[in-house]
């Protein structure tokens, strides 16, 4: 074999703690290279071109290019070496910046490092196989897991390009936090009249199926055919019967029922639909809270439904859907503020979160617009807001910025005069954080057109005083401590993780961050792609964003997969297992190990052998550490080849 | 087995907080919490002490860790306890501080002695909630002190910084508040509980701990409180001793008792006003006791 | 140390460091600290300030500050402060590093701390008449707290001997010895 | 590192790529500085391995091998890392028998956005190799060397 090797220096990325020329060098040392150089951007059109000219010049049939992570350019170069006329596996990547330069500044340590990284390379590409892909059959729907306003994008978009959706949202309503809001930022328009039109559309789209009140049980399979159970939760009224009338929730006596959607100010009934605007506008029946569910007694909905659409016995029902992409679109969590024992810990009932004075400024709320404090229903005249409550905050494990809730309080802050004339808003912030189209504009108006006094510096405590409360915060430009008497207390509290993230995520097979945010294939340029083939995010469930971003990543993430989707076949992975059929005794060891089911025992001369399906398996090589004979052998890591590493290193 | 700590007064039991010490040893004789006098102790320093230096602090309070832990297999002793939790905050850094081996090293030179600094050190109010449970108290009460509402206050290092001090929230404890109830008491809620009073600074700005104490006053009358309870020396001087300071100062009138805990687990459990050392308080809390008085006897 | 007080000290800030044992980068001025300070209304530096001057390296603005010796070492900045810092402990060391520089500037407060351990030297515990009247005598602060004096005696307050301990020579030999390692 | 200022030793990582390997070049992407020792073989998962690639590296004069894949429940291939932490726990209890040191061998898990964990494994790791020094070699022609070497002489495949 003639082997290239072509060791990059990334600028200085590499060059400058690396010394390239003597990687190169080194390299023409090692068992069948025949050229070695160092180049000055290998994934450049230059620095390919390089490569393609040499491997016709020295009639190269492998390429050792050492480099950045694999994770990176793996596929740039196997095209460039199909360019020039190879087989695409006869191509390996030695990893000298993430893995050496970047983190190590002895130079000459690092020098010897990347070389014997090199020779790796070298001997495990001796014993490369021209591998040729195959094609396999794909489903052209996909799942959307969540029904925010990302979800719901993403699903509109996959729809419209022609794809069946199913969207599953876990409570009975899709819209998530966006529907709880009354204006938005940055044009304080109105909530539900841009949300609305868009859920009405994924009611009435036929090409989206909606399963509200539902989660992902369980998901099989890979890309292009993945295999998603989804529990069905009981909802105790056929869907199909109810019209939504309501005459149910008007009858309930179960009136002390908390009200999840008015984020638990205020009641509401056992059977309820949450809001008026809700898709589906159907009825369903808090278990809980329900008296005849809990105590056998009642029925008065069942009496008065016109349809009958009433079931006490409804069971929790499985549906699988067989789908060829996935968009993960689970949104956040608000951190639990809760936690903050100087804050009252919950137990003041004017301190309230952003959320919920979001509920109290929708005309649809509680309060029917109207703000009130909690406690006493009076109208409050000082209004303190506090940023940052679960956010930058490294003592509760919180240390990034959620990034719109310096936004969110200015609107709020804007919503409050516009109620409340004489009202006074003062706003407790470490940083504004506005860096959008109109944004800065956005929160200065705040304070200079509506009155929010805006104090830098957080607050420590508060405290009942006369009925009212007692805010110590500090002025940090003047130097001063700040004590404000305020009848309601409004904490921006940040974003989390989805409850049930990680879960998710384990079933996905995606990765997530300390935080429980999904992971994306690269931060900058895989910004709505995981790290499984076939799984996209879209919205808050990768890091907290507002409704302009997630908007964008769902239509995004619906690119990525109509682009997937919009071919018949898939290239198949052709780094598959296979099996030497002479050595297989038929042991079965491998069948039972392979977490895909991608091997059947089959009979040849009369003997029991395995045999690998290649379109089903994923290439993770469990079955070859199981096999005792050597005989099922993963491509392209093959014992062989990976003993020829280690050999390389130690020998 | 009955518990058995050595035990470390401070030098507050012996003179300004001496209704303190005598109630906190008969409350824990009651409970059958055995004390062993921690022999020929040394003031731990107090503030001045660690605000001096760190390693002086260290030394003084090592002195009486070691005496403690000399004594701890002879005598079976469960741990280091004291009532005051500004000796409870030196012991307890200096317990911590002495895991750093060159620090260490240091402090044995200038004692002249090797350390072990082994037991556990706790104040005597976590002893009797978390370790005996408020319910071993609750079952001595014989006379409840019904019909006195009461404010607890913890002073600010009762409880924090939390990380040393583990025991109990740090911005929202309830260890006063569950004992006194389980005493009869009416206990309200009361926010500054962990407010600062002033503490050292009484004697050289009393300006600081009129303002101070002055606040934690109104709050606690602003609770409609009848008296407020602490478990701390320092801040029962600033709030009781320092009273006609503290109303002259911002033109108050305030009249309100402050009791230590251990006085009024000694009074419900019947051991009466003189064994209680009632009359040792400045602000004299004689109107509220004959109601209490009154109020148990119209019951009975 | 330099003489301009605008120098910055960068050293300063290391020292500060090494003896507080906290990272004083990890303060991102929030303010949470001053905002909680029961004693931040008598300060001349707020305490986040005070944390900024050592960030900055501006050693005779800390050294000389007044708050430093009004800090009633409450621990509410230490409890509360987002970055687990623990700013009792920085007010602390400025306060050893103000003395050993001799840069104390709230006099009394130094005065009568040394009254204070004066008293723990001689007699191994605190004698409060004692203490007293040396603080009187260091600051010439005759009359402070005469006024409660009455009261105090009258409860038995004011213990009026002096509790000294039987093995005083070992706490004499503590002074000594720190004194010697101080050198 | 001042454990590392002295001689090079021979580690070799075993990577599962989603998790770890990605990992490490999260490590890689933050500039977070580890020992230069270590060289990192890169596999679909850890279930891929077998635990003889491990003996044949101590064979072969590794002083150290480490190992790290997924979380438990956050495997790419669902549990082939179950399958690696049986055969890789069998593995640690053979290691004496043959000689080696246990604190020779580690088995961890790093996440993709787990740089700063992934900086702390090697340091520590590193650490803990250069506490045992470089690996007494085999005596080729032992016994153990002569019953062990058929069993992992590479096949041909
Ligand atoms: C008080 C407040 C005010 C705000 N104001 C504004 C504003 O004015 N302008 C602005 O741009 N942004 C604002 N935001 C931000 C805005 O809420 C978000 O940008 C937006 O809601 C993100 O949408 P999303 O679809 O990503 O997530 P979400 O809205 O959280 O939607 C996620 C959906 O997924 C569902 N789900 C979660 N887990 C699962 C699961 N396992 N299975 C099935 N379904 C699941 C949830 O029930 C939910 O319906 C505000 C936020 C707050 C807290
Ligand atoms: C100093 C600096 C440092 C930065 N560092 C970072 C960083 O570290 N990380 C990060 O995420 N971002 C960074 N950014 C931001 C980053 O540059 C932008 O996010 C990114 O370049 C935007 O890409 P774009 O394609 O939208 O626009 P551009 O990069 O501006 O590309 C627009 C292209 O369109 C061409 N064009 C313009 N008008 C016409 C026309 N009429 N007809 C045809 N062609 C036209 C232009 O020539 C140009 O090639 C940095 C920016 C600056 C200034
Ligand atoms: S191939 Fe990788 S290392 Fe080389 S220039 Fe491109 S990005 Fe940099
Ligand atoms: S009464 Fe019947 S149809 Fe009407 S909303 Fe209730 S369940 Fe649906
Ligand atoms: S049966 Fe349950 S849901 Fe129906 S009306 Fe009665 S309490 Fe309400
Ligand atoms: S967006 Fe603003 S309020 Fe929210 S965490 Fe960031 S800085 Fe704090
Ligand atoms: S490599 Fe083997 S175990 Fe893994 S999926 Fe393929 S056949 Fe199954
Ligand atoms: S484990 Fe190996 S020998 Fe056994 S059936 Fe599978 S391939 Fe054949
Ligand atoms: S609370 Fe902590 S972070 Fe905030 S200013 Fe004070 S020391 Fe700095
Ligand atoms: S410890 Fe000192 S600086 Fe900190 S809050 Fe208390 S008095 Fe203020």
């Amino acid at each position: 074999m003639n082997i290239g090797v072509f060791v990059c220096h990334c600028g200085s990325n590499i060059a400058g703690t690396v010394d390239t020329e003597a990687v190169a060098k080194a390299a023409l040392e090692y068992r069948e290279v025949v050229f070695a150089t160092d180049a000055m951007y290998a994934c450049s059109e230059p620095g390919q071109a390089g490569i393609v000219e040499a491997i016709g010049t020295y009639a190269l049939d492998g390429v050792v290019v050492a480099s950045c992570t694999p994770r990176m350019h793996e596929a740039t170069f196997r095209r460039t070496l199909e360019r020039a006329g190879l087989n695409r596996y006869m191509f390996e990547m030695a990893n000298i910046r993430e893995h050496v330069s970047w983190v190590g500044k002895d130079k000459a340590a690092n020098t010897r490092k990347a070389a014997e990284l090199v020779h790796m390379a070298v001997e495990k590409l001796r014993r490369n196989e021209r591998l040729q892909a195959g094609e396999f059959d794909i489903a052209k729907r996909v799942m959307v897991i969540g029904g925010g306003v990302a979800g719901i994008q993403a699903a509109l978009d996959c729809a419209d390009g022609g794809l069946e959706v199913v969207l599953v949202e876990r409570e009975p309503s899709i819209g998530g936090k966006m529907s709880k809001l009354d204006k938005t930022f940055p044009t304080v328009d109105c909530s539900s009249c841009i949300l609305g039109p868009k859920m009405v559309d994924v009611a009435q789209h036929p090409n989206i199926t909606l399963y509200a009140l539902s989660e992902v049980d369980s998901v099989d399979g890979f890309v292009g055919n993945f295999n998603v159970t989804v529990r069905r939760k009981a909802a105790y009224v056929d869907w199909d019967a109810c019209t939504g009338c309501g005459e149910c929730a008007a009858k309930c006596p179960s009136k002390k029922t908390p009200d999840r959607f008015n984020e638990f100010i205020g009641l509401t009934t056992a059977i309820n639909i949450p809001f008026p605007q809700a898709i589906p506008k159907k009825a369903s029946i808090n278990a809980n809270a329900c008296i005849k569910l809990t105590k056998g007694k009642c029925g008065a909905c069942a009496k008065v439904c016109p349809t009958g659409a009433i079931r006490f016995d409804q069971k929790d029902e499985l549906v699988t859907e067989k789908v060829g992409a996935i968009i993960a679109a689970t949104g956040y969590d608000l951190f639990d503020f809760t936690k903050y024992g100087e804050y009252g810990g919950g137990r003041y009932p004017d301190v309230i979160t952003a959320m919920q004075y979001e509920r109290l400024l929708s005309a649809s709320g509680p309060t029917e617009g109207h703000i009130r404090r909690p406690s006493d229903g009076a109208e409050p005249r000082d209004i303190v807001f506090i940023q940052c409550v679960g956010s930058r905050d490294k003592s509760i494990g919180r240390p990034y910025c959620t990034g719109f809730c310096c936004m969110y309080t200015a609107k709020q802050t804007i919503l409050t005069k516009d109620h409340m004339p004489d009202s006074q808003s003062y706003v407790f912030y470490m940083d504004i954080r506005s860096p959008g189209k109109n944004y800065d504009e956005f929160t200065r108006r705040a304070m200079e057109e509506y009155g929010a006094k805006y104090i830098r510096g957080r607050v420590s405590a508060i405290q009942p005083k006369n009925g009212r409360y007692l805010v110590k915060g500090a002025d940090t430009l003047l130097g001063r401590q700040v004590e404000i008497e305020a009848d309601l207390v409004v904490l921006a509290v940040g974003a989390e993780a989805a409850r049930g993230a990680g879960e998710l995520a384990e079933k996905l097979r995606i990765s997530y961050d300390p935080y429980g945010f999904f992971l994306e294939g690269h931060p900058k340029l895989k910004p709505v792609e995981t790290n499984t083939a076939g799984v996209y995010l879209a919205g808050s469930c990768q890091g907290p964003k507002d409704i302009p971003s997630s908007v964008a990543q769902g239509g995004a993430a619906a690119a990525k997969a109509l682009s997937l989707l919009s071919k018949d076949k898939l290239a198949s992975d052709p780094q598959v297992s296979g099996v030497k059929l002479a050595r297989c005794i038929g042991c079965g060891k491998c069948e039972s190990v392979c977490p895909f089911g991608a091997i059947e025992m089959i009979e040849f001369r009369g003997m029991p052998k395995a045999s690998i399906i290649e379109t089903v398996c994923q290439g993770c090589g469990v079955c070859t550490a199981a096999c005792p004979q050597g005989a099922a052998q993963l491509r392209h890591f093959t014992d062989n080849q990976i003993l020829a590493e280690v050999n390389a290193l130690c020998l | 087995m009955s518990p058995r700590y050595a035990y470390y007064p401070g030098c507050s039991g012996l003179g300004s907080s001496l209704e303190y010490d005598t109630s906190t040893r008969a409350m824990c004789e009651s409970l059958g919490v055995e004390l062993v006098d921690i022999p020929d102790w040394n003031c731990c320093g107090s503030t001045p002490a660690h605000a001096v230096d760190h390693l002086l602090s260290a030394c003084l309070a090592g002195r009486n860790l070691e005496i403690a832990d000399g004594m701890a297999e002879e005598r079976k002793l469960d741990g280091i306890i004291t009532p005051c939790p500004s000796c409870l905050k030196n012991l307890k850094t200096t317990q911590r501080s002495l895991s750093d081996p060159e620090f260490r090293r240091k402090v044995e030179q200038v004692l002249g002695k090797p350390l072990r600094a082994g037991l556990p050190i706790k104040s005597v109010l976590q002893v009797v909630v978390e370790d005996l449970g408020v319910e071993a108290l609750g079952r001595l009460v014989k006379t409840p002190l019904a019909g006195m509402r009461v404010v607890p206050y913890y002073g600010c290092i009762m409880v924090r910084p939390p990380r040393l001090m583990r025991f109990d929230d740090p911005e929202n404890p309830m260890a006063l508040d569950n004992l006194l109830r389980e005493l009869g008491a009416e206990v309200l809620p009361f926010a500054l509980k962990t407010d600062c009073c002033g503490a050292a600074l009484g004697t050289v700005r009393k300006d600081v701990v009129a303002r101070l104490s002055g606040r934690i006053l109104d709050a606690a009358v602003e609770a409609g409180a009848d008296a407020i309870v602490t478990a701390c020396p320092l801040c029962q001087m600033n709030l009781d001793m320092r009273r006609p300071q503290i109303n002259r100062a911002n033109r108050s009138r305030h009249n309100l008792p402050v009791f230590y805990y251990s006085q009024l687990a000694g009074l419900a459990s019947g051991q009466g006003e003189a064994a209680t050392m009632m009359d040792k308080l400045c602000v004299s809390p004689r109107l509220l006791l004959n109601s209490l008085a009154q109020h148990t006897g119209e019951r009975a | 140390m330099p003489s301009h007080p605008n120098v910055i000290d960068p050293a300063f800030t290391g020292e500060v460091q090494r003896e507080s044992e906290q990272n004083l980068a990890l303060c991102y001025q929030c303010g949470n600290c001053t905002a909680g300070c029961p004693v931040s209304f008598a300060y001349d530096y707020t305490v986040n300030q005070i944390m900024r001057l050592v960030q900055a390296g501006r050693k005779r603005e800390a050294l000389s500050s007044h708050a430093i010796w009004l800090c009633a070492s409450c621990e509410t900045c230490t409890t509360r402060c987002p970055n687990d810092i623990d700013v009792a402990r920085v007010m602390d060391a400025l306060r050893h590093m103000a003395r050993r520089e001799d840069m104390v500037s709230e006099k009394a407060v130094g005065a009568f701390w040394k009254s204070f351990l004066d008293s723990v030297e001689k007699h191994g515990r605190v004698y409060e008449l004692g203490l007293m009247a040396a603080y009187a005598g260091r600051t010439g602060r005759m009359f402070t707290d005469v006024d409660l004096a009455p009261m105090a005696l009258r409860k038995g307050k004011l213990g009026l001997k002096a509790h000294d301990i039987e093995k005083i020579a070992e706490i004499r030999g503590i002074f000594d010895r720190y004194r010697e390692q101080q050198q | 590192m001042s454990v590392t200022e002295g001689k090079e030793l021979r580690i070799i990582g075993f990577l599962c790529n989603w998790c770890s390997y990605a990992g490490a070049d999260t490590a890689g992407v933050g500039r977070f500085a580890q020992p230069t020792d270590l060289r990192i073989v890169r596999l679909p998962c850890t279930g891929r391995i077998n635990p003889l690639f491990i003996v044949r590296a101590f064979m072969n004069g590794a002083d150290g091998v480490l190992v790290s894949g997924c979380h438990p429940r956050d495997c790419h291939y669902s549990e082939g890392n179950f399958y690696a932490r049986r055969r890789l726990e069998t593995l640690k209890a053979l290691l004496p028998v043959i000689g080696v040191d246990p604190g020779r061998f580690e088995y961890t898990w790093v996440s993709a956005s787990e740089g700063q964990r992934w900086r702390s494994v090697v340091a520590s790791f590193t650490e803990q190799v250069h506490a045992l020094g470089s690996m007494p070699r085999f005596m080729s022609g032992t016994s153990l060397d002569l019953c062990l070497r058929p069993a992992v002489q590479p096949r041909v495949f």
